[in-house]
């Protein structure tokens, strides 16, 4: 069998105590029924807090009547993970490097940046609300 | 899951993290550790050998603490990174700013 | 965290040949992290198996053009899975009993017998190319 | 994964299923017994200690290779089947048509 696309969809609360157990749960379908590869499931599940928590405290911040969809497309050859909040959006070119010397101390503003380091693709739409992240199952 | 601390008989403070240190639980972490100093402890440990995943929120976390404690004459010092972990402290540079020993018994030797 | 409904969907091609690795895919996900019950998986296993083979023989008469979607909710007190090929439909209600006398010996008709059996509901859509099962995670 | 078939001691063909029995592979099955018969066998014993699950159609075509052998004066056991193997049998009735044996040792006992 040319194995089929499997898609995984889930809603989850504003909550920031959601995060953790959200990851958890869509990596795990992500990554089920292949072999261990504990370097893909780190980056995802980095990848995937920032991406939730960004959606959770920025996005929707906090808002208990806005929820956070992750939509997760699972092929052979790679992981695709949408999360979409309900919030305003932003613009990611106005984001500064974390790198540089003068932010490297800085508390925040890393999220974005980590995840353009552990995955293969990030995109975002158009209003800024909605990150979509590719890994490829190396 | 939680972190735990606990005192080295040189006097330093070690603290575990079991699990994530991530938004969810880093408030957790900084109030533990600024317990601690305002307690008039000094030198910390935080050692991540039974840590899944930090994110940057965790890593900003760690980044005001270590401010804070060389503010009061203190030192942070971090232990237990895994190949995975130690690459979020690399890719994001931080691996300049924490002193980084393989396990804690290095980080406590010259404490 | 009340634990969100997670959705998982697929597409199968119209092949006998896949209904096995369709059937481990699919109880895969939707027993993933949650404490091992081997009765339920193994329900869950056999009339997936059904419902995927009457798809693809009864429904799409394997025509390679054809698929079958699988929709699966997962929630924490039970699985709907729902099975929906691209054939006419049928009648439910004209299959026969295949525990009566005069068929207990024959070679098939057993299949929507076994299903209503396993699984705590089943329901069709008007049309008959849609069978909806759920299994509750006692 | 697969079908196989082995010759006992005392004549019969041990017939054993590892993995599924499902309208993917039941042809499989049918083609080992029916080529078994026409090489003139008469006692089968089909083993499902190693079998996950069975669907109607296989079930279909244990029905149909029971007819044929007990229409050539031969005999067609089963063994092994677990607890939730044994209920599709069950439930359809089919226990009443075969005979079940706990293990290949005692179905092979006084064949
Ligand atoms: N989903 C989002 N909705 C609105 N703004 C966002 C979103 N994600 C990121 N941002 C903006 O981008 C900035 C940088 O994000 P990030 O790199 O993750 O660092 P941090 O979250 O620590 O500030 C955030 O401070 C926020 O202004
Ligand atoms: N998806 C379907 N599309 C069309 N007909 C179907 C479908 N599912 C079941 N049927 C009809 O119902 C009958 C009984 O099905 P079932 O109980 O599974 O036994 P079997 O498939 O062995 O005949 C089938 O023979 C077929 O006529």
């Amino acid at each position: 069998m040319h194995p089929a696309e499997v898609r995984v969809q889930l809603k989850m609360p504003s909550e920031v105590a959601c995060i953790e157990q959200t990851v958890s749960l869509v990596a795990r379908h992500c990554l089920s029924g292949t072999a261990a590869n504990e370097s893909l499931r780190f980056r995802l599940q980095v990848a995937l807090a920032e991406a939730l928590a960004n959606a959770v405290v920025c996005g929707n911040q906090e808002d208990p009547a806005k929820s956070v969809q992750v939509d997760a497309e699972l092929r052979i050859d790679r992981i695709t993970v949408q999360v979409t909040d309900e919030g305003d959006g932003f613009d990611p070119e106005q984001v500064p490097e974390p790198v540089l010397p003068e932010h490297i101390a800085d508390t925040c503003g890393r999220g974005l940046f980590l995840i353009r380091k552990l995955v293969d693709d990030v995109r975002f739409n158009e209003q800024g609300n909605s990150i979509c992240m590719t890994l490829r199952r190396r | 899951m939680g972190i735990h601390l606990t005192k080295d008989a040189g006097g330093a403070v070690v603290v575990r993290v079991d699990g994530q240190l991530i938004v969810g639980n880093r408030q957790e972490l900084k109030d533990l550790i600024n317990g601690a100093l305002d307690s008039g402890e000094r030198k910390f440990l935080i050692d991540f050998a039974r840590t899944g995943y930090i994110d940057s929120s965790g890593l900003g976390a760690l980044v005001s603490l270590s401010k804070r404690v060389r503010e009061l004459g203190g030192e942070l010092r971090l232990s237990g990174l895994n190949e995975d972990l130690r690459s979020l402290f690399e890719l994001t540079k931080l691996d300049t700013l924490f002193a980084i020993a393989d396990t804690p018994e290095q980080a406590l030797a010259n404490f």
